[in-house]
């Protein structure tokens, strides 16, 4: 919905976004031309994670903290985990490394397929969501449910489900296929590289909006693989600290006149994390059938400077990830053990995965006991949402001239290429007034 | 009071009321000599279906046996009306608040069908009972009969089988 | 939502509380059913699917995540006033969710260990499951709800039937899988013995123990269960932990918590789960 | 080696034993046998001697079973694990059929697509022997039969090993089940160190055995496996005391015990999926999501559970864990002889072990029912028959009250529907579900059934139009012996929905009115507007030759009919209940009354006949909801005489 309200001053307001995880809503101010407000208001419910967790052991807060979003549960669970083998110093078998792989690339597969047939690219095509679209372009949509399904049956053959799985632990899994169960899904994953291409071309032939500015893109870089969860923290303007060094660059920071925790450098710039800051930090490290894929389209520089190009960077991620569960498939030997034993300790650790939209930081504190003493868990969303805003003050003027309905929209589009999942920004609520 | 003609005329032969009280559930085989009592504090009376026996709450002057026809106990119920909670059929007594003080009718007794009703004078009744011993030991198994049919009836209707 | 359709379609609605969005995205995970499903239903309100957006009336409307801030218990009762049929979806909606364990604890504690300026935060001191604001028609239980309970319930709502969801435990669901009890042959302790089947009995599936999901089953026996559990050798707080999951507020797992002491902080739980039990003590006690 | 002649007993060394597997495998057979996974010896497909668990065995005691290894090499050191055989031949799942029902209301049955295994089972001891003879009773016993166990027992080949390693949990030797083979194997083995004592028990196991490789037994070899087995007797002991159980345990039906154990009892089940002979089912159906077509499904289901013995609208003959826990251990130990002519129970402590907190039945037995005295019961003779649904079509519905119809059926099949036995019909609606609906009315090409909407299924019945169509099970059960109400005066009492099955009683005895003595019909409502019939009781009350009562439990002003219990109908009556015969039909509380009132009229229990109310699922004896002390109310009532019946009538929680 929006209103006009006076002559020089025009108010772009959205109750409650759609099609992102979770409840938000936008709201822009713009004085003859300039925009003097910008807001990317979360009114998710506080859930209070970093409390909960506190007295609980380890393997509770993998399953507790899944709980923070179930769109991106096992990327909750492989950044617990990994802060907690890293107190531990829990060695982690090959085998059970790529099996996590595996699941994250499931989640991967599911996420990114939900977010550029169901949520994103009915704005590219100009229908209200994938149902409508589904009415006339039947078969674009089923295509998207088809390659959703394939990395939901990889999670559920891993993780016994594909929202909340049940199989991850500190050092490795509780229980691990036979091989013949994985190799059942190479049928169905073969078949989804041929679909993940055909997503390329589709999007590839998507108009994005005008909208170029320089960004500070921020990944896990590793030096043998595509960043998942490992690596180290970098950027593309120096920055590269150690995975559990989070906060030797970034700080969760206080705005003024509101209590939300907005992820910042310590310098004070926002970022961006996700498929576009992957793709742009580690296009090298791409499967080669993507990196293909990727010189075929030719879309590099507009993944890096345009924002609304992310639908191609999660399309790019799909291939990557159909690609590598195959390798993996192909490789897998059943490990000795499905998880490492370990013995509990006081420490404390920092670690990151990527989530389908950008980094995942943990950090932990453990008693004797093992049982955690504090937590600070910082979601991508949090850390996106300062460039989120920034982006929308630069591209509101270039949208001010369309008719108000339209240029609502587009706002909308551009806050959807974030994909931003604000149930898992609950602990930096805004609950500024509107107006105060 | 029901709406009879005048008050309790006492004109039949004890005898045919002897034999009345021997047809019903309640009298029939009491010694001759208590029928002969009940008889002798018997009125006789017949009323139009319609009528109200005896209203809720009312003095209770006489303890009724139906000898033919149909009358209900009715309660009222707030928001919902007059609800019949049991009917009384021939042979068996109503009014059994005419025995137990404070003597006022526990429900409005009106009648279904054309009724013949056999009354027992209760303030009689009660005095005669506290005198004659051999009576009072006759005739209260029957009252007390009559009292715990009544109350098995009501749980189970309370329990509301059919409902089920 | 403009339908060509020309018979009216039941009007679905899909909203959400505090929760984790797991619920609402098992119904997007329907891949082979979701298409058919939208021919069959107007879906008029599904925010996170769609921009067509509406207020209601709706037909059926599923109701995801817990009720925990004054807002959101404005929203349940309006909810509950344009609904025919309201159905609480999920753990959170059902029992709370893991939210609902702060109502163990003290509210204001827990909002100071998380926010530096808690006074801004808006929010119930506890988290409650729906029914105990509005009436609830119908339930799916789960953290998250199971997908083939889903397409059962749609399928028993366009077929004008109830659905078919049995109450027995994990353990009747195990045991037809051919499952090796973990808890006999491993030591394991396993919630599935008091809790409601839905999953399929998952975890032991995964060689681990039920952490109980779906919520209690109809006279969960949880003093024998937790008696067994502390005779394999578990602490009572660790026994305790077990009941503190997903749907720890639901009875009778909020009286194992609360007997075993096993939720961290307990001095502080014991007092305040009373007082959310309404135990009667003085609810200015302690804040 | 040579091999051994007929008469001769073989001897299999253990590098053969893969020989066997081959043989088997070659007989166009899975081999199903004990393998280890998840932390136990459970029974799974076996390709290779690898595939046992050879060298392992396992330590058991009330809720509690680990693997253990031993020194020797042997593949079958092990006690009974958490499989049962009677996965493979009564499976926990199984569609039963596929229906469909179009927008027109036809409606079709058919049966599922079915593959039925050819099986070998290796490795069955003695007392899964006697379970799969049990099961046998139950299954194949009749008067229904279930063919599907049939098929799948008829295509399995067993192979049982003689137990040598009993685990404490062991208590086949009370049960007269083992250790040692007796029968019912095709193959029989005893293991020893060095190899196999092989015995052949039938054609088919004879057929394999002629094929193997085998040495003569030796006397040393023969003595061998019989220490081995004598040890394994010794060890067991004698811990359940059986002579006299089902008098003893059924004397203490009122125990405080049952409530001590409810304190340990999860009802979880486990017991009952571990048993070997447990064989409670219960059925749904699924369907697409326009409902038009649906598979039912039947899938094992436990008297544990709350639903089991659930009835419409919330009631529950079995509400507490203590009535569960009894009706369980009263019909495996007791009732169950009663009606199948054994034991429920082999003694082989799947229960004791798979318990999650380790209730033990040797200990609750002996202390419920403390030893000793005599046991009891002939089997029946079987006569197999087997329901399926007949389409028939809705020819009239007739609204009796706000939420009953009464629905004409109808079926093109051309048979007589007036002359055929049996209480009720399992009615069944694609996509909807299937209840047991009694006869209202037998027609000459049909039936009436009066349905009041209690449930889903009911509800969807009681909307149905003229046109739709229903599927209808064969008639079943045990009706009312109207029969043997000639030449004697009749009584019949009926309350609520409980004049719907007597209906077809008056309409017998109309037929033939002169045959009968007097008759009585009392009927009691809720209230006048649930009264069913009004206009056929007006009829009969019309007649000279029929003494008709209604009252009703409450009413408002304008109701000139009783009000009070139906009891009152006739407890004051002046007809003689020596001479009579009674059939009384309705709400359990409202029968027990009725009962009272009728002995005050001088009817004795063998002359009382009543129809019982219970959940009832399969309608054939099949699936145990409807258990009620040793009789299943769908196949040996739902009517029943008092007499018959016993103590067993008016008990809580039975």
């Amino acid at each position: 919905m929006t209103t006009e309200s006076a002559t020089f001053e025009r108010s772009f307001h959205v109750e409650g976004i759609t099609r992102v995880e979770g409840e938000g809503t936008l709201h822009l101010t713009v004085h003859d031309g300039q925009v003097s407000d910008a807001r990317l208001k979360i009114f998710e419910a506080p859930r209070y994670f970093e409390q909960l967790v506190v007295g609980r052991a380890p393997d509770e807060v993998i399953d507790i903290t899944a709980r923070i979003c179930g769109i991106c549960p096992v990327a909750y669970q492989i950044s617990a985990a990994g802060a907690f083998e890293s107190i531990f110093e829990v060695q982690i078998d090959p085998q059970v490394r790529a099996l996590r792989r595996l699941l994250y690339a499931g989640e991967y597969i599911e996420s990114h397929a939900l977010h550029v047939y169901l949520l994103h690219a009915p704005d590219f095509l100009g229908y209200a969501s994938a149902i409508d679209l589904a009415k006339d372009h039947r078969a674009v949509v089923e295509q998207g449910l088809a390659l959703k399904k394939v990395g939901n049956a990889l999670m559920a053959l891993l993780g016994g489900r594909s929202v909340h799985p049940v199989s991850l632990r500190v050092g490795g899994f509780y229980h691990v296929p036979r091989r013949a169960e994985l190799e059942a899904l190479r049928p169905a994953l073969a078949n989804a590289l041929t679909q993940a291409q055909a997503t390329l071309d589709l999007v590839a032939q998507f108009q994005a909006p005008p909208f170029e500015r320089p960004v500070r893109f921020v990944s896990l870089k590793h030096p043998a693989e595509y960043p998942l969860f490992d690596g180290r923290i970098v950027s593309n303007d120096g920055i590269d600290v150690g995975i559990g060094e989070w906060r030797a660059a970034f700080r969760e920071e206080q705005h003024e006149g509101t209590n939300a925790l907005h992820a910042r450098t310590l310098s004070g710039e926002t970022y961006q994390l996700g498929p576009s800051a992957r793709v742009t930090n580690a296009a090298d490290q791409l499967h080669p059938i993507a990196r293909e894929a990727l010189a075929r389209i030719g879309l590099q520089e507009e993944i890096a400077r345009n924002p609304f190009w992310s639908i191609a960077a999660r399309a790019l991620e799909i291939l990557h990830y159909c690609a590598e569960a195959l390798e993996i498939i192909d490789a897998y030997l059943p490990p000795a053990a499905p998880f490492a034993p370990w013995t509990p300790r006081a420490g404390a650790a920092g670690w990151g995965s990527e989530a389908p939209r950008g980094i995942l930081w943990h950090h932990y504190e453990t008693d004797e006991q093992g049982l955690v003493r504090s937590a600070q868990i910082v979601p991508p969303t949090s850390q996106n949402q300062g460039q989120i805003e920034a982006d929308l003050r630069a591209f509101a003027p270039a949208v001010l001239s369309l008719e108000h309905g339209e240029a609502t929209r587009r706002l909308e589009q551009l806050v959807r290429s974030y994909d931003p999942c604000i149930s898992c920004a609950t602990h930096f609520l805004d609950l500024t007034v509107e107006g105060a | 009071m029901p709406e009879t003609e005048g008050p309790a005329p006492r004109t039949e032969a004890n005898a045919e009321l002897v034999a009345l009280l021997n047809a019903t559930w309640f009298a029939a085989d009491l010694p001759p000599q208590a029928q002969v009592r009940l008889a002798s504090l018997a009125r006789r009376y017949q009323a139009s279906a319609g009528t109200t026996l005896l209203a809720e709450g009312q003095l209770a002057n006489e303890l009724g046996i139906v000898l033919s026809g149909r009358v209900s106990l009715r309660t009222l119920v707030p928001e919902t009306g007059w609800i019949t909670i049991l009917t009384v059929e021939p042979g068996d007594v109503f009014g059994w608040s005419a025995l137990v003080p404070p003597y006022r009718s526990t429900s409005t007794v009106v009648a279904l069908q054309p009724v013949d009703v056999l009354a027992l004078d209760g303030p009689g009744l009660r005095a005669a009972l506290a005198a004659d011993h051999d009576l009072a030991a006759a005739l209260y198994p029957r009252v007390l009969q009559a009292l715990a049919r009544r109350l098995t009836a009501t749980r189970l209707q309370m329990l509301d089988l059919f409902a089920r | 939502m403009i339908r060509a359709a020309t018979t009216p379609h039941p009007r679905l609605g899909v909203v959400k509380l505090a929760s984790c969005d797991g619920c609402q995205l098992t119904l997007l995970n329907l891949e082979d059913e979701l298409l058919a499903i939208a021919e069959r239903l107007d879906i008029v309100e599904f925010p996170e699917a769609t921009s067509h957006r509406s207020n209601g009336p709706y037909d059926v409307v599923l109701v995801e995540g817990s009720v925990s801030t004054p807002e959101q218990l404005e929203q349940i009762h309006e909810v509950r006033r344009e609904a025919k049929l309201l159905v609480t979806i999920g753990a959170c909606a059902t029992a709370g969710g893991i939210q609902a364990l702060r109502n163990f604890a003290d509210h204001d504690a827990f909002r100071a260990a998380v926010y530096a300026h808690p006074e801004y935060i808006e929010s119930l001191a506890t988290a409650q499951p729906v029914a105990d604001y509005v009436k609830v028609d119908a339930e799916l239980r789960g953290c998250p709800i199971n997908a083939a309970q889903l397409v059962e319930l749609v399928t028993a709502l366009l077929t004008g039937r109830r659905p078919n969801l049995p109450d027995e435990a994990v353990c009747a669901a195990c045991k037809r899988a051919g499952r090796v009890c973990v808890m006999v042959a491993q030591g394991i302790p396993c919630l599935g013995p008091v809790t409601m089947t839905g999953c399929g009995a998952l975890c032991p599936g995964y060689s681990r123990g039920c952490y109980g999901c779906f919520g209690p089953r109809e006279q969960a026996n949880v003093s024998s269960l937790s008696r067994q559990f502390i005779s394999l050798g578990r602490s009572p707080q660790e026994a305790g932990r077990l009941f503190a999951g997903f749907t720890g507020y639901a009875e009778p797992y909020r009286d194992a918590i609360v007997e075993l002491g096993g939720l961290p902080g307990a001095s502080l739980a014991g007092e305040r789960a009373h007082r959310a039990m309404g135990a009667g003590v003085n609810a200015e006690g302690k804040s | 080696m040579t091999n051994v002649t007929k008469s001769a007993i073989g001897f299999l060394p253990r590098a053969g034993f893969q020989h066997l597997i081959e043989l088997l495998a070659e007989d166009g057979r899975t081999v199903i046998g004990p393998t280890v996974a998840d932390g136990a010896i459970v029974y799974g497909e076996i390709h290779h001697v690898a595939d046992l668990p050879q060298g392992i065995g396992a330590e058991q005691a009330p809720g509690h079973y680990r693997l253990v290894h031993h020194a020797d090499e042997r593949f079958f050191a092990y006690a009974v694990g958490p499989t049962s055989w009677k996965r493979f031949v009564f499976p926990p799942t199984l569609a039963l059929g596929e229906s469909r029902r179009d927008d027109h209301g036809h409606v079709s049955f058919g049966p599922a697509p079915r593959e039925i295994p050819r099986l070998a089972f290796l490795g069955v001891r003695a007392c899964e022997l006697a379970a799969l003879g049990i099961e046998d009773r139950v299954f194949l016993g009749g008067p229904y039969t279930d063919e599907d166990y049939r098929a799948r027992r008829a295509n399995t080949l067993i192979v049982a090993v003689q137990c040598a390693e009993p685990a404490a949990t062991c208590f086949c030797t009370s049960m007269g089940t083992g250790p040692g083979i007796r029968s019912g194997h095709d193959i029989a083995l005893i293991e020893l160190d060095e190899g196999f004592i092989v015995t052949a028990g039938t054609p088919a196991g004879s057929a394999i055995v002629t094929r193997l490789d085998l040495a003569e037994a030796t006397a040393e070899q023969l003595t061998a496996g019989a220490d081995q087995l004598a040890a394994a007797r010794d060890r067991i002991g004698d811990p359940v005391v059986t002579a006299g159980l089902h008098d003893r345990l059924l004397a203490k039906l009122e125990s405080p015990r049952w409530a001590q154990i409810a304190e340990r009892c999860l009802a979880c089940t486990n017991c009952t999926a571990a048993c070997p002979t447990c064989f409670c089912t219960s059925v749904s159906q699924r369907s697409d999501l326009d409902g038009h077509t649906a598979t039912t499904e039947r899938r094992w289901d436990s008297c544990f559970t709350k639903g089991f013995a659930a009835v419409a609208l919330g009631g529950n003959f079995r509400p507490r864990v203590q009535d569960r826990y009894r009706q369980w251990l009263t019909h495996k130990f007791a009732t169950w002889i009663d009606q199948f002519g054994t034991s429920g129970c082999v003694g082989c402590g799947r229960c004791i072990t798979w318990c999650p907190v380790g209730i033990d039945v040797r200990e609750e037995l002996n202390v419920i029912a403390p030893p000793p005295q005599v046991s009891a019961g002939p089997a029946e003779a079987a006569q197999p028959h087997a329901p399926r649904s007949s389409v028939f079509r809705v020819e009239g519905v007739r609204r009796e009250t706000h939420d009953t119809v009464t629905l004409a059926l109808s079926t093109p099949d051309g048979i007589d529907w007036s002359t055929a036995r049996g209480e009720f019909v399992m009615v069944s609606l694609p996509a909807v579900g299937a209840v047991p609906i009694s006869i209202s009315r037998r027609l000459p090409r049909g039936l009436e059934l009066t349905i009041r909407a209690v449930g889903p299924t009911t509800t969807v019945l009681t909307g149905l139009e003229r046109g739709a169509e229903v599927g209808l099970s064969a008639p079943l059960g045990h009706g009312w012996p109207v029969a043997a109400a000639q030449e004697h005066d009749v009584v019949i009492v009926g309350g609520g929905m409980g004049l719907a099955p007597l209906r077809p009683i008056v309409d017998e005895i109309l037929a033939a009115r002169s045959r009968y003595g007097d008759v009585h019909i009392y009927y009691g409502a809720r209230t006048p507007s649930d009264v069913l019939y009004t206009e056929e009781l007006a009829a009969w009350a019309a007649r000279d030759d029929l003494e008709v009562g209604v009252t009703v439990d409450r009413a408002d002003a304008t109701w000139l009919g009783r009000v009070g219990v139906v009891t009152h109908l006739f407890d004051r009556a002046r007809w003689d209940g020596t001479k009579a015969l009674a059939f009384v039909c309705g709400p359990e509380r409202m029968i027990q009354a009725t009962v009272n009132a009728l002995a005050g009229r001088g009817l004795t229990p063998d002359r009382i006949f009543i129809s019982m109310e219970r959940h009832m699922e399969c309608g054939v004896g099949l699936c145990g909801h409807c258990q009620v002390g040793p009789f299943f109310v769908c196949k040996d009532g739902p009517v029943f005489s008092l007499a018959q019946l016993g103590d067993v009538f008016g008990r809580e929680g039975i």
